[in-house]
């Protein structure tokens, strides 16, 4: 079987899906890797890395969808890849094909079967091929770095001789994967760290990060195998009141809070925002989906009344190698768990199959 | 001249117990002191033997001789070849021996001291001491051996007991008082002893066995020195009061490491506490384990792999673990960490804990990298882990982990799993690993337990 | 009473100083120790057995109840001390570090 | 006395000298307060926190110059700033007298008695007066988040379900204020950390902080009250292969290597940035000073052969909040030993006073 | 029926004396472990007073209570007037007098017991030691006071005293073999006692004296035996041996803890090794503070500061200094961090450390804010800290940290500083704080040195 | 020898065990204490005091120099118990909790 990596097309992707150090795993499972040039280069992979490891380099993205059964990109389709897809083929990248559904009709117009990543069933054995989750993880670590970089202020606190340093206090919406991890590399850097979410069972996760967490008394929320589904208006109105205390003296807040298959939420209002302290500032991770905070825009810096919103809708491109040695190990064990000697299985039993096979059976 | 020498002989005997007993109180000079308390026995048994004066039938020597000769091979054989969970049972079953021969040595010598109030009293009070201390051994014997299941209970036993046990007392003492010398009355006394014996560890629960055979240790202890005083024997009288007073304030201690007043133990309310951890759960029972074994398991062991998981992390035991590491290789124990992919609840969970607490990033060992170390460790100690070394993941297709790769920590020669309670983890799934026979729950907060260990670990140098 | 104690004046006082012998030896041992140290000391209680010996040197040749009953004494005493040792010894085997 | 605090006018300077908070210390000192408009908005201080505090608000630079005795800034005057002042005032700002001695001819010209705030001697009752101490620290920690913001990798090592992330490797030319402080920050984040510099002590101290030395054998360095003087070429060579190694591992790299009173020593040769890693980034903090490497360019982000070399010359501007507020309270220190019951004491037997005095004695 | 009673008593006295001692081992218990033994104390002498038969003139009687009477008194007053810190003295002085009333019970027995070559042997024996004790005693209390300055020392000092000794030794076996009645050998013995235990202590340095006492405490408690055993009288018997093996031991746990062993203490080599450490520097003595005594003030405080500096950071001391707060504050001791401006070596520097091992931000205190504290405050804690608590600082203007501002250690009650010799810190200065009346140095790497601290702790309670 | 021993037997046997009891006692005693341990045992051995008033009173009343230093011997002794007593006592008083 051929396959080929293709070079990211979107605005401000950095990332590629497959790294060199995953091309012998695939080679073994029988693939014939194939890789657009420059693919890597923004994520510090050469061509040359890749041929080393034994990929061929195409000149063209044209040129590696024409050669090859299954085509693999982080992102969905652009353009000029579907004009270039032929029937049979198999595509493997984020298709979000609840919010696409033209593209799946287009895919399963050309006869071509897609298989969409971010529909991973999070089920236990299925964790090591989510890219959710372990480009999350790397979010969060990334949401507090880029606070701490747009921040007036140190973390830490810091008596010198000049004076004393207090430490900086920083907030946490949403203690999800990104969450978690942005609570440890907050407490890390030596800032007072506090976080909240709607699930109950986050008090214990984040108290094992040495975090505080802020207790929200209310109804009206949803919780769904482990996910917040719905989240009541009156709910959202008791938070405001639970938290507007942390939020007046927060320097950084960081924004991670989604509802699954629904715009996320809007936690901080622009009157809270009118709270915060001159100088403060939001890191809105949810902005992808239409942002936490009210005035949030996508990659796009607000500043309200002295307060930074910074809104970043792809952070682990700002960390591409790491981000991409990660994504590429998911892809590679999910490429493992779909072909058995040689072929693609296609197990109908298999939940990772059905799920994440978003295209009509053609 | 030849008592003399006697009596020099019996004073070293008496001080190696005592040097004997105190040696055995330190792990290092533990297995000297019982030696040098053996020799010392050896030369009573010969000093009593040699040094007799007075004519002795050829008969009585050569039954004696028998006697030990046929005791010294039976006890070596029995306790060389018992199995090491078995020896707890044995101890119990030698106890009861000791009990019948100072019970023994009472229904003998009665009818010498017939009128003599004070020995009488003497012979009376070792005789129903050692029958009690018999019959109470052989229950426990029971009890540990499985052949009696469950605790016995009698409605009220407890006000029954007290009632056997001053009426016990009132009998004797009206015996010394009467100066009878009815052989019918002293039979009577010896069967109502017994009976007590068997009726006093009856109601009580197995896990408590450990403090009942240690109490009943020193009830024998008591049973010889009245031998003692009856012979004027110092060897006897010193040996069976060491044994009486270390037993009983043993007894005390130990009860004080299980959390329970001795008069719990004594009065009811016996063993119904820790049953109910270790027995719960539908796959059979589960083996427990304290800080303190735990400690000399890994005090002398050469390897041993931490699996750490979420509850290390709810605990915030790093610190402690990083002490238990570090005292471990000052020891000369090998010591890493196995890190599962998915342990804790998010990823890298364990790293930033660790982090914290300094330990080497070189420590830290990837699944894949450890899974064939575990057939070459003495211990794997898992705290506050659970789905990520559930076997179900590969063996259970219909579990909710099965595929999930986990630590094979089966493999290793011990697994020792310290969690709170027999809750499942965060997949909500029983684990097997916990009934398997290799497997002892330490149970406990991670940081409490952890800090415990360390202590015991410090304690035992 | 007073008599008695004034006739084994020096036996009480061994007594009593024994018991704070016992009491102090155990002292703070460590709980690993708990099980191998009541073995210990119930080997030790089977000097009980000289006084089966003593009973038996000090009983009629003719007597034969008591030389029976001695006899089984002396091999429960020796049972007792014998056992007691070894096994004892045995549960001290796992003090000694792999090498 | 009247004192006034001019608004930066350099680019890329965010700070101000003089923050709310010191305004009270000053005023019980005898000095009369204006503060230029906007002096410390972009520190997050606003002209109303400078009015509540007790201050008053001139509207131009030239306003308050004319208004007031002594006049404070950061930097050194702009050619505005000189053509307002008037003989007989104080100017006290960083002057860089042995780089610029046409500034201070001027200024001695027009009769101006003019402070140094760089010239500060570093003896220890002058420590809380010494912004090159204060500065520094903060640079030091903002280094590193500015490293970790361009570098494609996070620093901790992170076991996760899609592999394991390895960690960061740090290396720190310049085991300084700036450098420890660097050390310290990196350490905390999770990175395997290694430090060199020429001074022997150095060894102690970075060692006190959790991070490995390396240790250069050589000789030719000139160490001066606690100063790296002079450093031999023969020594740079030993240097080079020494930390060879460490450079081809090396993820990032801070450079803080300054000798007083000459340009900074290039530590890293073009030739050694080939043997880096591709996707390694150097953050040279000695930029100002013309840089620890070969490549190095103020202000600018080099990448050569894969390596980002990002040069910052004025890293205390991105916090300029937490560094305003040391700045402000080493310059009332420094105020309150100038000044004795509301007028300057001019000790000329006191070694703070003469070095930091630098326009000839007017 | 007399003696009986009495007999019970003295049983009755010795156990408190055994009971007190371990009382005494104890912090907790300690007091009344004391007062326990003085109970007993008095019930014996009241007992050997009230139950002795056969006529006694009131004369004797009334030199017995004026003899008690003035010793009570001149004792009570003595004891409760001195001062802290000559107490040692006066324990050697007390050791004296007790050796001394033994020697002098030997003087006046002699005569009776002329012949019986037992008793003479004892009598003798419980002489010498007495006086050897209470001539040595009154050396040591001497030096101890300063009276006698510096260890005198003959030319092969060690072999004249070990001939004296010998040679006591055979004369005193000479009297016992001839049976000698001679007044005259008897007080050449004396004499010669004498002589002995002053040229045994004479050459010892005054760092060893604590030593000496203990060792010549258990000799008095010898000579006590000796007499029990004369007059068959069991409370002075069991109490002279219960001192002179529990004060052997503490001689040796005593050596153990400085380091020496008992041999250089009584052969030469004296108190050469100590003093070097403790009596350098220019400026006068500093007095050290080991881990133990240190944990007892730290124990029974109410309020600590810690003062950390440059050294607690090359020690890599932060989690144990954790540790140390953590198990001062379960006792109920307040701590809190006082940091410097510039402690360590960079700005910051003590915050970095004390974050990674957890410590609250709370605790740590600026400068300002703390030094006001430190009045109230009962210990401060200098860990590897010098410049930022050289009071130089404010009052030498010659000082290159003239005019730095420091923190108030002095204000504190008490001051113990940990560092590891007397070298000076970053600014190259000697520090004044060391010598002054408050402070006690804590020598040794501040790791090792908590570590040893927080040991002392939990063994404290 | 053995004489002495057999006559004295059980007086030998309580002198062992009181020098295992002393020993035992001290045992792990924290090195604060030492001092105070020290001086508290110097306090149990003025029981020579005991001996003195014994002398005192089996001395003839006419044997004035025997009464002479008996008398002595006897304020020497009461000196050590009452000094001793006293003097551990406020060595003890560093240990109370200050409140
Ligand atoms: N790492 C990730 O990214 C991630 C994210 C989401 C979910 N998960 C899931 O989380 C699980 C991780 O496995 P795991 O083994 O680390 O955790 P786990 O299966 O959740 O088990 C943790 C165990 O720790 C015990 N525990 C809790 N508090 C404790 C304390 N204070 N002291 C001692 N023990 C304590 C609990 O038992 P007791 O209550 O009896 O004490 C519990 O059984 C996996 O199922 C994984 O799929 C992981
Ligand atoms: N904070 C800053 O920004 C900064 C920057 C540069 C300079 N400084 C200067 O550094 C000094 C800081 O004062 P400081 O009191 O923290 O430090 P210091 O005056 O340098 O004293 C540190 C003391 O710690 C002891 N020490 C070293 N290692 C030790 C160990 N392992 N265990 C126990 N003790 C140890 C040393 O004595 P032994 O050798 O006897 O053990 C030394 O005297 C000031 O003079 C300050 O001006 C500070
Ligand atoms: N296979 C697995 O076992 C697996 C894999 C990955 C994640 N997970 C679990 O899934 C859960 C969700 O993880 P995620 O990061 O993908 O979540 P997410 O990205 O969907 O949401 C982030 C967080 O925002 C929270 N949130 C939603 N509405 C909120 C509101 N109004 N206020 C505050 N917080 C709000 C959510 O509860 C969640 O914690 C976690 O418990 C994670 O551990 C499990
Ligand atoms: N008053 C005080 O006591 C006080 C105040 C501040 C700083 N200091 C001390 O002054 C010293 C210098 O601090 P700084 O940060 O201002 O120094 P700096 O900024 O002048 O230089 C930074 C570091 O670069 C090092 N360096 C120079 N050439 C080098 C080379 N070729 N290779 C490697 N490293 C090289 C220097 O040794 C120095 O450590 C430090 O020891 C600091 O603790 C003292």
């Amino acid at each position: 079987m051929k396959l080929s990596v293709l070079k990211e097309t979107d605005a401000g992707e950095t990332r590629v899906a497959i790294v060199p150090k995953s091309i012998a795993k695939l080679t073994a499972l029988g693939f014939d890797v194939t890789v657009e040039t420059n693919a890597g280069a923004s994520a510090a992979f050469t061509d040359a890395d890749y041929t080393n490891a034994g990929a061929s380099i195409a000149h063209t993205s044209k040129e590696a969808i024409e050669k090859s059964e299954v085509i693999v990109k982080i992102n969905p389709p652009s353009k000029e890849d579907i004009t270039s897809l032929k029937a049979g083929q198999i595509w493997i990248s984020q298709l979000f094909h609840r919010l696409n559904e033209p593209l799946i009709k287009e895919l399963e117009a050309k006869g071509i079967k897609g298989l969409s990543l971010d529909a991973m069933p999070r089920i236990s054995r299925a964790q090591s091929m989510d890219i959710l989750s372990s480009q999350s993880n790397l979010s969060g670590y990334k949401a507090v770095i880029c606070g701490a970089d747009n921040l007036g202020k140190i973390f830490p606190m810091l008596t010198t001789a000049a004076g004393t340093i207090t430490p900086a206090k920083v907030l946490i919406f949403g203690v999800g994967v990104a969450g978690l991890q942005a609570i440890a590399t907050a407490k890390r850097l030596g800032a007072r760290v506090e976080a909240t979410d709607v699930r109950p069972e986050c008090k214990e996760q984040t108290e094992s990060l040495g975090a505080k967490f802020i207790t929200v008394e209310g109804e009206g929320v949803k919780v769904e195998g482990g996910y917040a589904k719905e989240v009541s208006a009156e709910y959202l109105e008791k938070q405001k009141e639970a938290v507007n205390k942390s939020l007046a003296q927060a320097d950084l807040v960081i924004t991670t809070a989604l509802v699954q298959g629904a715009k996320s939420p809007i936690l901080i209002s622009e009157e809270q925002i009118g709270l915060m302290k001159n100088g403060a500032v939001i890191v809105d991770m949810a902005v992808a989906k239409g942002g936490n905070t009210a005035l949030s825009k996508a990659d796009e810096t607000v500043i309200h009344n002295g307060v930074k919103i910074v809104g970043v809708s792809n952070f682990p491109a700002q960390i591409p190698t790491n981000a991409s040695e990660l994504l590429s190990r998911n892809i590679d064990t999910f490429l493992s768990h779909l072909v058995s000697e040689g072929s693609f299985k296609w197990d109908m039993e298999d939940e990772i199959t059905t799920e994440t096979l978003v295209t009509a059976k053609v | 001249m030849h008592l003399d020498i006697q009596h020099i002989i019996y004073l070293l005997s008496s001080v190696t117990f005592i040097l004997g007993l105190k040696m055995l109180s330190n792990a290092k000079t533990a297995k000297n002191g019982n030696s040098l308390a053996a020799v010392g026995m050896i030369a009573a048994m010969i000093t009593a033997i040699v040094f007799h004066e007075g004519a002795v039938s050829p008969l009585v020597y050569g039954l004696i001789f028998v006697a030990i000769a046929v005791g010294t091979v039976v006890g070596w054989l029995t306790a060389k070849r018992v199995q090491m969970t078995k020896m707890p049972e044995l101890v119990s079953l030698f106890n009861g021996m000791g009990g019948a021969c100072a019970a023994l040595i009472g229904l003998v010598e009665f009818h010498h001291y017939v009128g003599d109030s004070m020995s009488m009293s003497v012979i009376l009070a070792g005789m129903v001491i050692g029958s009690v201390s018999f019959s109470g051994s052989m229950i426990a014997w029971a009890k540990l051996n499985g052949k009696i299941k469950n605790a016995i209970r009698f409605p009220k036993y407890n006000i029954l007991n007290t009632i056997i046990l001053i009426g016990l007392f009132v009998y004797a003492a009206w015996m010394v008082w009467t100066g009878t010398g009815s052989e019918m009355h002293l039979y009577v006394l010896f069967a109502a002893a017994l009976g007590y014996g068997i009726l006093f560890v009856l109601p009580i629960g197995g896990a408590d066995m450990p403090v009942v055979i240690s109490l009943l240790n020193s009830f024998t202890g008591l049973a010889a020195a009245f031998g003692g005083f009856l012979y004027g024997n110092q060897v006897m009288l010193t040996g069976g009061i060491l044994v009486g007073s270390a037993g009983t304030l043993l007894t005390l201690v130990m009860c004080k490491a299980m959390n329970r007043p001795l008069f719990n133990v004594i009065f009811g309310a016996f063993g119904a506490g820790t049953t109910a951890a270790s027995e719960a759960g539908p796959q059979g029972n589960v083996k427990e384990v304290g800080p303190s074994d735990l400690a000399v398991q890994l005090n002398y062991s050469k390897k041993v792999i931490i699996v750490p998981g979420y509850g290390l992390a709810v605990a915030q035991a790093q610190h402690v673990i990083k002490e238990l590491e570090t005292i471990l290789e000052e020891r000369g124990v090998e010591v890493s960490y196995a890190i599962h992919p998915v342990a804790g609840r998010m990823p890298g969970h364990m790293n930033v804990l660790l982090a914290e607490s300094n330990v080497e990033y070189d420590k830290l060992k990837e699944m894949d990298d450890i899974n064939p170390e575990f057939a070459q460790t003495d211990v794997v100690l898992v705290v506050g882990a659970n789905d990520v070394v559930n076997p179900a993941a590969k063996t259970d297709p219909s579990s909710p982990i099965y595929g999930m790769p986990i630590l094979d920590v089966e493999n290793a020669k011990a697994c020792i799993v310290n969690k709170r309670s027999m809750k499942p983890g965060y997949a909500g799934i029983e684990n097997e690993l916990f009934f398997r026979d290799k497997t002892q729950m330490l149970f406990g907060d991670a940081k409490k337990v952890l800090s415990e260990l360390v202590a015991e670990l410090k304690a035992l140098d | 009473m007073i008599e008695f104690f004034t006739e084994n004046k020096d036996m009480i006082f061994i007594v009593i100083l024994m018991i704070f012998v016992g009491v102090e030896v155990i002292g703070k041992v460590p709980a690993v120790l708990h099980t191998p140290l009541m073995s210990g000391a119930n080997a030790i209680h089977g000097v009980v057995v000289v006084g089966a010996i003593l009973l038996m040197l000090n009983t009629e040749p003719d007597n034969y109840l008591a030389l029976g009953l001695g006899t089984v004494a002396v091999f429960l005493g020796t049972l007792n001390v014998v056992g007691g040792f070894v096994v004892t010894d045995r549960m001290l085997e796992m003090f000694k570090k792999k090498k």
